[in-house]
């Protein structure tokens, strides 16, 4: 029974997403203001058992625990998560607003943790580790002789990849020779954009295969 | 990690991972710097970036909002905040012209530190009476929850101009494509590699990875915002010159196939190493 | 206070976090842990401001009985209903069961509304993608071209269809293959594309995070000067 | 019918383009059309890896997906489990994304309650569950498995299990088998995994992941299945090496017909767009003159 119900909502609220392609109307409205309540509340309960919970009060009393997680319960008290709770109450000071100001500390905690970890994460994997990967012979050699086609591949990535580079300059004009090396750029860039674009397509249409697959077991139990 | 290195003050290891932050580092610091101190410094057109001005106009011209979204993520990721400063910049605009702005938002930190940037900007343009929390608001953490939202409220409000800057996920060619069948101009900008094949094909300008990051620097014309952008030129300039020495020794290696050369280049490559 | 402090707090942070990579000592090896933590727990007390502001909006909507009005009320009720639902973990047998077990009716309407519903929206991308291809992939530029040209021999390639067009080619032309053809691209001038657009980004973000750590870049903070 | 045929082009109804979308889904769907599949080189090297393995080998799997992406990746996921257990290989089960178990738990019911009923749990397989922390979860199995596992995913001792003895660190493995949709995913379980302990990872992504990864192949990547495109070509290779499981694996090839309908249909539209335009800037000339 619970199960037919969720089959039949389920399908219902996918026709109404569906409608809108067509154009909007009050199926698809109704379906879109559901999703909104539903997933906030989603979201927040989700946080509320899986964060807020174990992280903040098991951590600083995790005797208070005793009946919804035995295993948090038995640690010992981790006092520095009186922090992330000092914060956090400095963040509903925005709720009013001759104190809003004071949450600004919250931010400036949040903000200085985005720019830390970005900063080394981007510097370590995506700057130094593709530099690395594109240190390359342009000269290719098999066994015996010049290899082609590795040849011709190596100076694609590595002409690519530095004409690229050259399109991103921002304290040169593209003009002149730096006009020439960045138009090749932003023509590898199209090329880029255009492979992932094809890739893409198949995953897009597999998701609404699986949508229709869902109807279909849905027509099955009715017919 | 073993037991003897948890207790070093300096993992030795990332010694060369050290050099090359200091160098980049430095290029940036010493850019921005150099700009306060009265360089000039001369940065070339980014077309998405004049548009937004255009866009602005047309949207003010023709009686409709200007919707802006700053990306699926929260105030932890660097694209973010970018996007809640373009919307800073923005939203001056949006005040001096009198054009109602949207912003809705799927994450409650965004929706509170942009509301204390638009009203910023609206102190700043003059026009604090024009200022509302209403036009930036919270929906969902759901990615796709919030599409749903933004694409009724395209569809019912029709804003002539949707600007799409931060990080985004399937979600932006949905934006993208309902924006155009209602006719707004669009602008994006974003640094998910995975998203800009749908920007650039879907929008009527993009900004491309890092012009995203430039694009704050751009708008407010702040000297060392804008030393900045030449201290990442600097950067680029290091990661090239990298490149073709490290190049250059390897095919100097393949092509003679001497020892000498094999271990300096071996060496060479290895200061890009990452060791754990 | 209003901006020295927190603009102290920003560098503070940043920087330790930076440092903490070259630290191989506690408390630095677990900062970016800890803080990924705290951050999650400030991003749970955010939700107040959040879902406060949802509430609002949307009873006002109802209040002053606004164009589509009614709807609003079914946003609010599914909110009331799921959050209720999910934080009394209603239907459970115990307090300690999964907040999202089988028996709850946390996860009976989570499996009724929200997943059709994503699942849904995602794969409207089917329909979008297509109509996207028919305006965006027209020969217009040079530049137009090669986006073109690419994405229709990956597009081609990916499917038996690719691989039955180009087959009768003999071998010394095979690389032209439309099979092998996109996998030349992928794994060339598609990776030397990325790697470009990589390096660019960090430099972009290790850019703009210092900026942040300075304090040369706080419109986040809401300007305003020390008073 | 008085407009001139660019005109029409140009202002063709995109609804008219997602009725053809739909139903280039749908029909094949309905008259359950199947294409041949033929792998590929890329594909293939992980279905070799894992046929030269060894009986008692250890591999690891982690799905790393949610159900969004589950019509790409649980085929693949399945596909290399059966594959892994039909070479009697040891599996252990996790996942570094919360959305995670649930993909793994319909795998073990899918494949190993159905496929394999006489394997015992502890010993020929085990479910760990999930692990927060993203990539410092690999970086964590790297350096103490056990210390990061110290239960399974139902909460038994780890060292309860004969299948843990002798695993210390992501070393011990012989293969890593990372099914992702994301962030964190198979760059990380390379970077942090494959790499520095080297064993050899054999990966499974969405179509969109795929083009980032194609840097790693083949050096640090052992072969990558994209999408269903490479879903379908493994379960292909796996049922022509054991026929009988055609019926259970071949959920992505029988997905790979509407697929390749939609794709068709697609690059029709292309086409036609082109020509549009092309008869559209001959009308201007014209009209220039």
């Amino acid at each position: 029974m619970a199960d037919s119900i969720v089959l039949w909502v389920g399908a219902l609220l996918t026709l109404m997403i569906f409608s809108f392609l067509y154009r909007d109307n009050p199926f698809y409205k109704f379906a879109e203001h559901l999703f909104v309540g539903v997933s906030a509340a989603y979201w927040m309960v989700a946080s509320f058992w899986s964060t807020l919970i174990p992280n903040l009060l098991g951590r600083l009393y995790p005797k208070g625990l005793g009946a919804l997680l035995p295993s948090v319960a038995e640690g010992e008290p981790n006092l520095w998560y009186a922090i992330p709770l000092f914060l956090g109450i400095l963040l509903l000071a925005r709720l009013n607003e001759k104190t809003a100001w004071i949450s600004r500390w919250t931010m400036a905690f949040v903000i200085g943790f985005a720019a830390g970890t970005n900063l080394t994460r981007y510097l370590q994997s995506d700057f130094v580790a593709q530099i690395k990967s594109t240190i390359l012979p342009i000269v290719g050699v098999g066994d015996g002789g010049l290899d082609v086609g590795l040849t011709i591949r190596n100076v694609v990535i590595v002409g690519g990849t530095l004409s690229g580079l050259v399109y991103f300059f921002f304290s040169k004009e593209h003009t002149g020779a730096t006009g020439r090396v960045a138009r090749a750029g932003i023509w590898v860039l199209m090329v880029t954009f255009g492979a992932a674009f094809g890739y893409t397509v198949m995953g897009r249409i597999s998701l609404l295969v699986g949508r229709l697959n869902f109807l279909g077991h849905w027509l099955e139990t009715i017919f | 990690m073993d037991a003897t290195s948890a207790q070093a003050w300096f993992n030795p290891a990332k010694a060369n991972l050290l050099v090359i932050a200091a160098l980049v580092v430095a290029a940036i610091v010493w850019s921005i710097a150099r700009a306060r101190g009265g360089a000039p410094v001369k940065i070339r057109r980014i077309a998405g970036l004049d548009a937004i001005e255009e866009a602005v106009g047309r949207a003010t011209e023709m009686g409709r909002s200007v919707l802006y979204v700053c990306g699926m993520r929260d105030m932890d990721n660097v694209q973010t905040i970018a996007g809640v400063t373009i919307l800073g910049a923005i939203a001056r605009k949006t005040a001096e012209y009198d054009t109602r702005l949207l912003a809705p938002t799927c994450r409650s930190l965004v929706m509170s530190t942009a509301r204390e940037t638009v009203r910023a900007s609206y102190l700043a343009a003059g026009r604090p009476d024009l200022y509302s929390d209403d036009m930036i608001y919270y929906v969902t953490d759901e990615q796709f929850g919030y599409v749903a939202h933004l694409d009724g409220l395209m569809v019912r409000q029709k804003p002539a101009t949707c600007i799409y800057m931060g990080p985004f996920f399937a979600e932006s060619l949905i934006l993208a494509e309902t924006g155009n069948s209602i006719g707004a101009i669009q602008v994006a900008g974003t640094a998910m590699p995975t998203q800009l094949p749908f920007f650039v094909a879907a929008c009527d300008y993009t900004l491309i990875g890092e012009e995203l990051f430039a694009a704050s620097a751009y708008l407010s014309r702040d000297p060392g915002m804008m030393g900045s952008l030449k201290g990442q030129d600097f950067g680029k300039l290091i990661a090239m010159g990298a490149i073709a020495i490290g190049v250059l020794l390897e095919t100097a290696r393949v092509l003679t196939g001497s020892g000498g050369i094999a271990s300096i280049s071996t060496a060479f490559i290895r200061l890009f190493a990452l060791n754990f | 206070m209003k901006t020295s402090v927190p603009i102290a707090v920003t560098f503070l942070v940043g920087t330790s976090l930076v440092l903490a990579i070259f630290i191989p000592h506690t408390p630095f090896s677990t900062l970016d842990e800890h803080f990924s933590v705290w951050f999650n727990i400030l991003a749970c007390f955010a939700f107040t401001l959040g879902g406060g502001n949802l509430l609002k909006t949307h009873l006002t909507k109802i209040g002053r009985r606004e164009r589509d009005w009614q709807y609003s009320v079914v946003t609010v009720g599914g909110f009331l209903v799921m959050l209720v639902a999910g934080l009394f973990k209603l239907g459970a047998p115990s307090w300690d069961y999964d907040y999202i077990g089988r028996e709850t009716w946390f996860k009976h309407i989570y499996d009724a509304t929200f997943t059709p519903l994503q699942a849904t929206m995602f794969s409207l991308l089917a329909f979008f993608v297509a109509s996207a291809s028919y305006r965006a992939f027209r020969a217009k530029t040079r530049e137009a071209t090669l986006l073109l040209i690419a994405a229709a021999v990956i597009l081609l390639g990916r499917t038996p269809l690719g691989h039955v067009l180009t087959a009768w080619l003999p071998e010394p032309l095979a690389f032209l293959q439309i099979s092998n053809l996109s996998t030349w691209i992928l794994g060339v001038p598609n990776l030397a594309g990325q790697r470009a657009i990589l390096i660019g980004i960090a430099l972009g973000i290790i850019s703009s995070a210092i900026k942040l750590i300075l304090g040369i870049e706080r419109s986040h903070l809401g300007g305003g000067r020390d008073a | 019918m008085s407009a001139p045929l660019h005109q029409r082009l140009a202002r063709v109804d995109r609804r008219l383009i997602f009725l053809a979308i739909g139903l280039s889904v749908a029909l094949p769907l309905i008259l359950n059309l199947r294409l041949a599949v033929r792998p590929t080189p890329i594909v293939t090297k992980i279905f070799d890896k894992i046929e030269s393995l060894p009986p008692g080998s250890r591999v690891l799997f982690s799905f790393d997906y949610g159900p969004s992406t589950m019509p790409e990746n649980q085929p693949m996921a399945e596909a290399t489990l059966r594959h892994a257990l039909a070479k009697e290989c040891r599996v252990y089960l996790m996942t570094i994304w919360e959305t995670g178990p649930p993909q793994i738990v319909r795998a073990i019911d899918e494949v190993v309650k159905k496929d394999f009923p006489e394997r015992v749990y502890g010993r020929d397989h085990i479910y760990l569950g999930f692990k927060a922390g993203q990539q410092g979860a690999i970086n964590a199995l790297l350096a103490d498995f056990k210390g990061l596992f110290t239960t399974d995913a139902n909460g038994a001792e780890i060292n309860s299990f004969e299948i843990m003895q002798g695993v210390e660190s992501i070393r011990n493995f012989d293969l890593i088998v990372a099914i992702g949709s994301g962030l964190p995913g198979v760059k990380e379980w390379i970077q942090f995994g494959g790499d520095p302990g080297n064993v050899p990872v054999a990966a499974g992504v969405t179509a969109v992941e795929a083009p980032l990864l194609y840097p790693y192949y083949p050096r640090q990547l052992l072969g990558l299945m994209g999408g269903l495109q490479g879903a379908a070509e493994y379960e292909t290779a796996l049922i022509a090496k054991y026929p009988h499981y055609e019926t259970q694996s071949s959920q992505a090839i029988v997905m790979m017909g509407p697929q390749t309908v939609a794709h068709v249909v697609i690059i029709l539209f292309i086409v036609l767009g082109n020509v549009a335009y092309f008869l559209e800037r001959r009308a201007r000339k014209k009209e220039g003159r």
